[in-house]
């Protein structure tokens, strides 16, 4: 079964393909078949070839399909390559993803574009699959631009409001810049180490560069400019928020579940080389505490249900960042999934909750939605623990783990703990203040839901998620083959128990503002220092405004003042001078017998001149 | 040297030609008949251009000190003859309504072809003086010629007096040239003016510079090349569209022929100076010809101005012919000429078809839509006006890679980087035609074409078409003669 | 032999044509269309024909101008059989674009078309330099036609800008070619024009350098590249689709494959120092025509720059000369052609339908028209280099290659990509996304692609699929052709990269 | 005789230079026939004493004579004089006498150099005769064509319609 | 016997010549143009001569004498010309005729 690895791309594809070939011919329920059902089979598929792997006992498997391209050394082929790592981000993304999918399915049901909806939805997860499953860099490129498409079509699903194509053209501009620099960095490794096959790759760098290598250290650096731009990492972050303007399962699928953990996959995919550029791993490290801080700040400002949730998965992931950072690779990779399972959970729920109050996306504008909706409660209470990492939920182990790495390391790691650490008390805040505003309190809404919407197709996946945010943290991945033994970290008790009851602090001070209002946020927010910092956040720290005026009006600008093509006018400068040399040489023609002569006698003069004197 | 009765066979084609003249002169004395005195000089032409084609392949020799009759003249005595053919075939429907004598017309068209062949072959000053007074004497009648009809809207009187006051202070400069040239050389033949074995003492080259100059200048003035150009596009614009073609065509290739023969036998250019001079003149009039023509209106006025330009490249190839070995260069020139002759016959052919002593179509604006009034003349005219623009499939460009080859031999960089810029100008004005005959509106039928009434100039045009092509695709056949005859000039 | 029937067909068929729209209208298309299916199908022949020694699957030689050492010489090996290929394909795309489009004085139109390409295949044919240019001028007079009878609002000025501009700098490279010939002769006792003699030349110095510049300024006109690229904008925004289709799918091509055959392996020694300066050139292109390219408003126009921007990929590539980077270039050129050409369809579908170019007037189309827009997006997505499609093989090669070479203008090379994106996603943006206003214009006509229409971006679709999946099958054809080139010379320019 | 040759020399400049100052135009022609005269008196000085005759027989004779036809013809009385004298302008003489001057300039300059003195040798008409004759007969024989083709103009030209 | 130096004779024939010229540049009378073109003939005819002297050559006055018959046909067929310009124009200014220009 192994063999049959390709088909798990494949059954999307197929999917994609035959959605959009039909074009909205299909009545609404094949599509619903075709779209959820291509990833079920892949699921399927999955599973029984995980079952077959992990059975094997073997560490990797690799199934070589046809050459890609053959141009002299550079010979990328569409390889699948199944070890421990891409075997659990393929089953994050199968599993998961059908969830998601059995959820559009009825999420979805009133959209006109629904079968348009779900041939994107197919092409990204056959897109996912390519990146973690191919088994060299060029394959997993491929993958890499397929996710950003659709993430782009799929932000911008909603094309008539010209705000969501900016907001997917953003995304994918910006993520096309850490794109490009991985590309580089694809060019450079296969320039010095002379092939793109990952395994190969990796094994060659450990022969050629020593641990700090200039070129290593190049190489680990435009790599990391591809992850920090997929999975919306400082600097290039500011995507992520945006794309919320897309459909809610693509939050839930793309913005949390797989595609923003892209960079994550890649750096653990190539810990190697990180490894042999200790400063850029460093880097990983700075990058996830600082993204992770400045996103649990932002999102206690914001008021957008679903941009809370965004911001929190830029945070998430800034922990899986500092965990490969600080080498705990398979707590990242851990983390990777509890949290995909339990911010799915929470898109997802949000998506009923925004149905159900009729696209109102504002928390504001909700409260009290404990009673008319319970299933989104239930899902937001358990998604809401486990990413506070409450005791024994999922996001618990995982990010304990990560902290407990963090602590671990020399130099930095006390720093990287602490701020872990304030990570986890800011995040304790944000999701229960939006717990609480949401689902408790006075009803805010224009129109009060009349009852839940959706029926078993989207409680059905929520129900799983809930399961599988509660329980995920116990499944046990097997990433040692990957990344060998990690050497185990051991904290004392007593930090072990700060960094449990912090997050509960920070569920605690939630309360106090928005459950028990015994401290009021107006009054909070009544020292222009408040009101300076909350403006400073809500703008996201004013990247945007620093971004645009940097580089998107400089660009404009010069697209503005350059239109007609300065090159142009180049030659328009010719043609001008040839005709000011026209109009001057046809005044010589008078017509005038005597002066025709007198230019005679002067050419006479001249050429005599000419020939005679010189 | 005095002349036998062999020398008579060489002398054929000049014969048959004079034999024609006297013939029609005869004929118009004993009654006036348009039609007839046309026939007779059409055939007379044609039977002399079969003579010299006949002649051609074994004739070589020198009849009295005046006239050389080798291949190379007699190649051009096809040429010329064939073409003053072609041109009285043009001439007749043109002139048929004219209100006034028609005969004579034909007469100087013949004298003037005497003089063109007296050109070709001569390599003496006396008979270079002769052959271009006679042309140009039966141009001025030419030229002039509907000068007493009251339609006429063009204004030949003007053109006439124009070509003749200046062309005779011309004149005056090239035979005062030619006396000082003389002077030192103490011969009338075209003899080299380097190193001659009995130079007057004290005679510095500058006066052999200064006399091959004012020969130089005298030539140069018949060949429109700058600054002695500015007659031209009066001329050209004035005078009946045949006798426009006339001169734009016989008239140029027979004075380059001289000049050529003469430049070659004085070996004129070991001067550097007279390089440069000849330089600056090829340079000033490929500028001054493609400038002028950029915004014209005028059809022959363009047509005018690009023979500036025109013999401006050919001066690249004579210029060429110093600094290289062997004969390429004359086969630029000639091929070039050959070619030149062809277009220009063509491109004024057209607009002689359409135009009739009455009512000259010469704006370009006359030819809008041509395309798809009457296919036929458009594409016969856009072939001529691409060939001169020296656009691949036709003559022009065969010449025109004959004319970079010899520039590219030579190391005439400079000259080519004129000629480059000077075709790259020329595009555009003959594009602006080429672009008049597509657009569309047809709104104003400018005038009837009607192929039934001049079938003979048809016939004509496209027989210079098919040469246009034949030659652009295939140049070999004509290759391989210019290269042998070419041989005679050096 | 194929190779003169190849061209011949379509100088009869282009004759043909013309004489039988007098029976009637209907007929030019028709003959035209069999034409060039008939050429294609000659092609395919060509693909199991089985090499000479050279490499050469199919070559005629006679004598043509002996006076020059001129021979009618025309071979085709695995790269030219590729562009071959390319420009049957395009053929039968442009036949049938021009299909409804083109109604009046169609024989004409197909004349020109037909003649056009013809010009084209003798160009990728001519082994003979002289040959090369008589094919090279051949291609722009019936373009020209094309342009200025069945062009748009500005079509003089841009018929004409576009003749000028390639037949000055034609003349240029003649000169060269004269030149290099004119040093054969010196150094053998013979002139020739032929390919395989002229590459003996032994020339050094400035003078090669000129020379090379002669190659070079006529190829990047055409190819084209910044500072000679004015003319492609204008000339696209003008043209007729099918005259688009031509131009930008095939005709550029002839400015590359010149490069690749001629201006490099002639005169490896200057090319190799003049590399860098070639280099810096195509990043330039790449990164500057894209930006204006993004202001533009005119689509026909903007598609033109992006044109120019992705060409500077393909001279990027050659001059990096090694391996990679030159199967880089190859594939741009075939991938390009059909990515442009179906974006210049698109663009005169919309203007046919609706009769601007102009994107502020458009917007909101998806509904509309939804077929077409998964068309538009298929191949703006493309045209951005998403892997998958044939356009990002080339220019992931091309960079890749370009990387062993120039690592700083490769990297400025790549913000390339990052442009296309801003610019791609933006025609997206502004023609199909957004609220539909019909205000601006009369919207009766606009209508979803038919089923024709369908039938020819299908193939194109299936054409970029096929390079981006599985390229194996034209790097092949072209690897022995490149490895020749590269053989001996590829050592030069590594020596110039090292130091 | 040398001084023959100066006087001569010296008459035909001015003579000539009266041609192109006058404003009577029959003054002119005979100004210029004065100076046709002292050229022929050159001619002979020089030896040429067949051109010399015919310089005087032809040019200043039939020549000068048809343009004197003409001027009858055209009947130009006072009134062109006073149209003469606007029509000279000191300023229109600037120009070309500037051009005429450096031209000559450059051709003396270039013939001063010349050191050669002719000593004339009387070249008869039999001389003339005999090369006109003999070598030169087809000279003579297109010499009838060029006047064949004037007369074929100018008939046509000049005769009313 | 005395001799003259040939240059003499050539700077002669070169004063006439200018003067010709001038008188041609100068005079809007359309007659004294033609007048003055015969001078400019008539200088080369000179120049000629002069040369013929110079090497005692009847050649140069072979070559006067075509001058001459040039001189002649030019003058016939201007003067025809000239009769055509008053007829039309009723004046001898030669500056009427420039309605051709550009």
């Amino acid at each position: 079964m192994q063999e049959f690895i390709w088909l798990l791309p494949t059954y999307p594809l197929l999917g994609f393909l035959a959605l959009v070939l039909t074009s909205g011919r299909l009545p609404k329920n094949i599509v619903a078949i075709i779209g959820a059902g291509s990833v079920g089979l892949s699921f399927l598929t999955a599973a029984i070839i995980a079952a077959q792997f992990l059975a094997s006992g073997e560490d990797y498997f690799v199934k070589e399909v046809w050459t890609w391209m053959a141009v002299g050394d550079f010979t990328p082929g569409f390889n699948f390559y199944l070890d421990g790592l891409s075997l659990v981000m393929m089953l994050v993304i199968t599993g998961v993803g059908f969830l998601i999918h059995m959820y559009a399915t009825g999420y979805m049901a009133d959209d006109p574009s629904y079968s348009r909806f779900f041939s994107y939805m197919n092409l990204f997860v056959a897109a996912m699959l390519m990146l973690v499953l191919g088994d060299n860099l060029v394959l997993l490129y491929l993958g890499w631009e397929g996710v950003g498409l659709c993430s782009y079509l799929l932000i911008g699903f909603w094309y008539t409001n010209p705000d969501n194509g900016y907001a997917a053209r953003k995304a994918f501009v910006v993520t096309r810049v850490g794109d490009t620099a991985m590309a580089l960095g694809l060019f450079l490794l296969f320039a010095e180490l002379g092939t793109l096959n990952i395994q190969d790759m990796l094994h060659a760098a450990e022969l050629e560069w020593e641990v700090g290598n200039g070129l290593a250290v190049a190489a680990a650096l435009l790599l990391l400019g591809g992850a920090v731009g997929k999975s919306a990492q400082l600097p290039l972050q500011t995507w992520l928020p945006d794309a919320m303007a897309g459909p809610t399962p693509i939050s839930a699928l793309i913005h949390a579940a797989t595609m923003v953990t892209a960079g994550v996959y890649l750096i653990a995919r190539t810990h190697i080389l990180f490894e042999l550029a200790p400063s850029v791993q460093m880097l990983v490290a700075w990058i996830g505490l600082i993204t992770l801080l400045l996103a649990g700040f932002i999102a206690l400002t914001q008021s957008d249900i679903k941009r809370i949730l965004a911001f929190s998965t830029m945070s998430q992931i800034g922990y899986m960042f500092l965990a490969l950072g600080v080498g705990a690779w398979s707590a990242g990779i851990f983390h990777l999934m509890t949290h995909a399972f339990f911010k799915a959970l929470l898109f997802l729920a949000s998506g009923s909750v925004i149905l159900s109050l009729h696209h109102e996306q504002d928390i504001f504008k909700m409260g009290a939605l404990r009673k008319k909706l319970p299933v989104s409660f239930f899902s937001f209470l358990i998604g809401s623990l486990a990413l506070t990492a409450f005791p024994f939920t999922s996001g618990y182990f995982s990010k304990d783990e990560i902290l407990i790495a963090a602590h671990g390391l020399e130099g930095p790691g006390m720093i990287f703990f602490f701020g872990g650490v304030l990570g986890a008390f800011l995040t304790g805040i944000y999701t229960f203040r939006l717990f609480f505003i949401v689902f408790f309190g006075e009803s805010k809404a224009a129109h009060p839901p009349e009852k839940e919407y959706g029926g078993w197709n989207m409680n059905g996946p929520l129900i799983l998620l809930m399961i599988l945010s509660l329980v995920g943290g116990f499944f046990a991945i097997p990433l040692d083959a990957v990344f060998g033994q990690h050497e185990e970290h051991h904290v004392s008790t007593l930090m072990h128990g700060f960094m449990i009851a912090v997050p509960l602090i920070g569920i605690g001070i939630s309360a106090a503002f928005f459950y028990f209002k015994i401290w009021s946020v107006e009054k909070l927010m009544a020292s222009s220092l408040a009101q300076t910092l909350h403006k400073f956040w809500h703008s996201g720290w004013g990247f945007d405004w620093l971004y645009d005026r940097v580089f998107v009006f400089p660009f404009l600008w010069l697209a503005r003042i350059n239109k007609a093509d300065l090159v142009d006018g180049f030659y328009a400068l010719i043609v001008e001078i040839s005709r000011a040399a026209n109009s001057m040489i046809v005044k010589t023609q008078t017509g005038y017998i005597r002066w025709y002569a007198l230019s005679i006698a002067a050419g006479v003069v001249v050429l005599i001149t000419v020939g005679v004197m010189l | 040297m005095n002349i036998t009765l062999a020398d008579l066979i060489p002398l054929l084609p000049l014969l048959i030609t004079t034999g024609t003249v006297v013939v029609a002169m005869t004929a118009i004395g004993i009654k006036r008949n348009y039609t007839l005195t046309a026939v007779i000089t059409i055939a007379g032409l044609l039977i002399a251009t079969l003579s010299a084609a006949f002649l051609m392949p074994t004739t070589n020799s020198q009849v009295t000190p005046l006239m050389i009759l080798d291949q190379y003249s007699l190649f051009f005595i096809i040429v010329t003859c064939a073409t003053a053919m072609f041109i009285a075939i043009f001439s007749y429907p043109y002139l048929a309504d004219l209100d006034d004598n028609k005969e004579e017309y034909f007469l100087l068209l013949g004298i003037a072809t005497i003089g063109a062949i007296v050109m070709v072959s001569s390599n003496h000053f006396v008979s270079t003086i002769l052959g271009l007074e006679t042309l140009s004497m039966s141009l001025y009648g030419m030229v002039a010629y509907p000068v007493h009809s009251e339609k006429s809207a063009k204004f030949p009187l003007e053109a006439s007096v124009k070509y003749l006051v200046l062309s005779a202070a011309a004149s005056g400069i090239l035979l005062f040239g030619i006396a000082l040239v003389y002077a030192q050389t103490g011969t009338l033949q075209f003899a080299s003016v380097v190193n001659v074995a009995n130079v007057t003492e004290g005679l510095s080259a500058g006066f052999t510079i200064a006399a091959l100059i004012l020969v130089f200048i005298g030539i140069a003035f018949k060949l429109s090349l700058a600054p002695f150009h500015m007659w031209t596009p009066d001329v050209y614009e004035g005078s009946p569209l045949p006798a426009t073609t006339y001169l734009a065509t016989i008239g140029k290739a027979a004075m380059f022929v001289v000049l050529l023969r003469f430049i070659e036998a004085s070996e004129a250019l070991t001067f550097e100076s007279f390089v440069l001079v000849v330089s600056l003149v090829a340079t000033a009039s490929i500028l001054a010809g493609n400038l002028l023509a950029l915004l014209q209106d005028n059809l022959k006025r363009i047509l005018a101005y690009s023979s500036i330009a025109h013999m401006g490249y050919l001066l690249i190839a004579l210029v060429a012919s110093y600094f290289v070995q062997g004969s390429i260069s004359v086969e630029a020139v000639t091929f070039y000429l050959v070619a030149y002759v062809i277009m220009s016959a063509g491109a004024f052919g057209v607009a002689s078809v359409v135009s009739s002593s009455e009512r000259e179509f010469d704006s370009i604006d006359d030819y809008k839509g041509l395309f798809w009034r009457s296919p036929w003349l458009a594409v016969v005219f856009t072939g001529m006006l691409l060939s001169l623009a020296g656009i691949p499939l036709t003559v022009g460009f065969i010449g025109k890679f004959y004319i970079f080859f010899a520039g590219v031999e030579a190391a005439l960089w400079v000259l080519l980087a004129v000629l480059i810029i000077g075709s790259g100008i020329g595009l555009y004005y003959y594009l602006r035609i080429v672009y008049r005959m597509l657009l569309t509106d047809d709104e104003e039928q400018r005038f009837d074409v009607a192929v039934g009434n001049n079938l003979s100039s048809h016939a004509v045009l496209a027989f210079l078409l098919v040469l246009l092509v034949v030659l652009g695709v295939y140049p070999t056949p004509v290759v391989s003669i210019i290269e042998t005859i070419s041989t005679y000039i050096l | 032999m194929i190779l003169v029937w190849l061209i011949s067909i379509l100088f009869v068929g282009g004759v043909i044509a013309w004489l039988s729209e007098r029976i009637n209208p209907n007929f030019p298309r028709l003959i035209a269309l069999i034409t060039v299916l008939l050429d294609l199908a000659l092609m395919l022949t060509l693909l199991g024909a089985e090499p000479s020694s050279g490499g050469w699957v199919a070559s005629v030689e006679a004598d043509w101008i002996p006076r020059f050492g001129i021979s009618f010489y025309l071979a085709a090996d695995g790269l030219s059989v590729l562009l071959l290929l390319l420009t049957g394909f395009l053929g039968v795309i442009a036949v049938g674009s021009a299909w409804d489009e083109i109604k009046e004085r169609s024989g004409f139109f197909y004349f020109n078309l037909l003649w056009t390409l013809a010009g084209v295949l003798g160009v990728f044919a001519a082994l003979d330099l002289f040959l090369f240019f008589f094919f090279w001028e051949v291609m722009l007079i019936p373009m020209y036609f094309i342009i200025a009878i069945w062009g748009h609002e500005n079509k003089n000025y841009a018929a004409m800008k576009f003749f000028i501009f390639t037949q000055v700098t034609g003349m240029l490279m003649l000169v060269s070619i004269l030149a290099l010939a004119y040093f054969h002769y010196v150094q053998n006792g013979v002139i020739s024009f032929n390919y395989h003699d002229l590459l003996t030349v032994q020339t050094s110095g400035s003078l090669e350098m000129w020379i090379m510049l002669g190659f070079f300024i006529a190829f990047t006109t055409k190819l084209p590249s910044v500072p000679f690229h004015a003319w492609l904008p204008d000339a696209h925004s003008q043209a007729p689709t099918a005259g688009s289709v031509i131009l930008a799918g095939v005709l550029l091509k002839t400015g590359a494959y010149g490069l690749i055959r001629f201006a490099v392996p002639l005169f490896p020694e200057a090319s190799m120092s003049f590399a860098p300066i070639a280099m810096t050139l195509a990043a330039i292109s790449i990164l500057y025509c894209a930006k204006v390219a993004f202001a533009q408003t005119d689509i026909k126009r903007l598609i033109a720059y992006t044109s120019v921007s992705h060409m500077g990929f393909v001279t990027l590539g050659v001059y990096a000369w090694n391996e990679q980077a030159l199967q880089g270039a190859v594939m741009t050129m075939l991938a390009h052609g059909l990515s442009a050409a179906a974006l210049f369809m698109l663009a005169g579908g919309l203007q046919h339908r609706i009769h601007t170019r102009s994107m502020p007037d458009m917007g909101g189309f998806w509904a509309k028209v939804p077929r077409m827009a998964v068309v538009a997006l298929f191949f703006s997505v493309a045209a951005l280099g998403m892997p998958g499609l044939g356009n990002f093989i080339g220019e992931f090669l091309a960079l890749l290659g370009a990387f062993q070479a120039n690592i700083t203008l490769t990297v400025v090379s790549a913000f390339g990509l990052i442009l296309a994106s801003v610019y791609s996603l933006w025609v997206i943006q502004k023609i199909f996304h957004g609220e539909y206003k019909n205000s601006e214009f009369d919207d009766s006509h606009l209508t979803d692609l038919t089923r024709r229409e369908m039938v020819y971006f299908g193939a194109m679709m299936i054409g970029l699929v096929w390079m981006g999946m599985y390229p194996q099958s034209f790097l092949a054809m072209s690897q022995p052709v490149l490895l020749e080139l590269l053989n001996g010379t590829e050592e030069l320019f590594a020596a110039v990269v090292q130091n | 005789m040398i001084a023959l040759f100066y006087i001569a020399a010296i008459i035909a400049v001015i003579a000539t230079v009266a041609v192109i100052l006058q404003t009577n135009i029959v003054h002119g022609l005979l100004y210029l026939i004065l100076s046709l005269l002292a050229v022929a008196v050159i001619f002979y000085v020089l030896g040429a004493p067949f051109a010399a005759v015919l310089e005087a027989i032809v040019y200043a004779g039939a020549i000068m004579v048809l343009f004197l036809f003409v001027i009858m013809m055209l009947n130009l009385g006072q009134h062109t004089r006073d149209q003469e004298r606007k029509w000279l302008t000191p300023r229109g003489w600037i120009a070309p006498s500037i051009m005429s001057a450096i031209l000559l300039g450059q051709l003396v300059n270039v013939m001063r150099q010349i050191d050669y003195d002719i000593v004339p040798a009387q070249v008869g008409v039999m001389e003339v005769s005999a090369l006109l004759f003999g070598p030169y007969v087809l000279a003579v024989e297109l010499a009838s064509i060029l006047l064949l083709a004037g007369l074929v103009a100018a008939y046509h030209l000049a005769k009313t319609k | 016997m005395e001799s003259i130096p040939v240059e003499h004779g050539l700077i002669l024939a070169a004063i006439l010549f200018s003067i010709g010229l001038i008188g041609v540049l100068t005079r809007r009378n359309i007659v004294f143009v033609l007048m003055s073109l015969e001078i400019m003939l008539n200088a080369g005819g000179l120049a000629f001569i002069v040369a013929a002297a110079r090497w005692g050559h009847a050649e140069g006055q072979i070559m006067f004498l075509m001058i001459l018959t040039l001189a002649a046909a030019e003058v016939a067929v201007g003067l025809g010309l000239i009769i055509q310009m008053f007829r039309r124009y009723k004046t001898v200014d030669i500056n009427v005729l420039s309605e051709m220009k550009g």
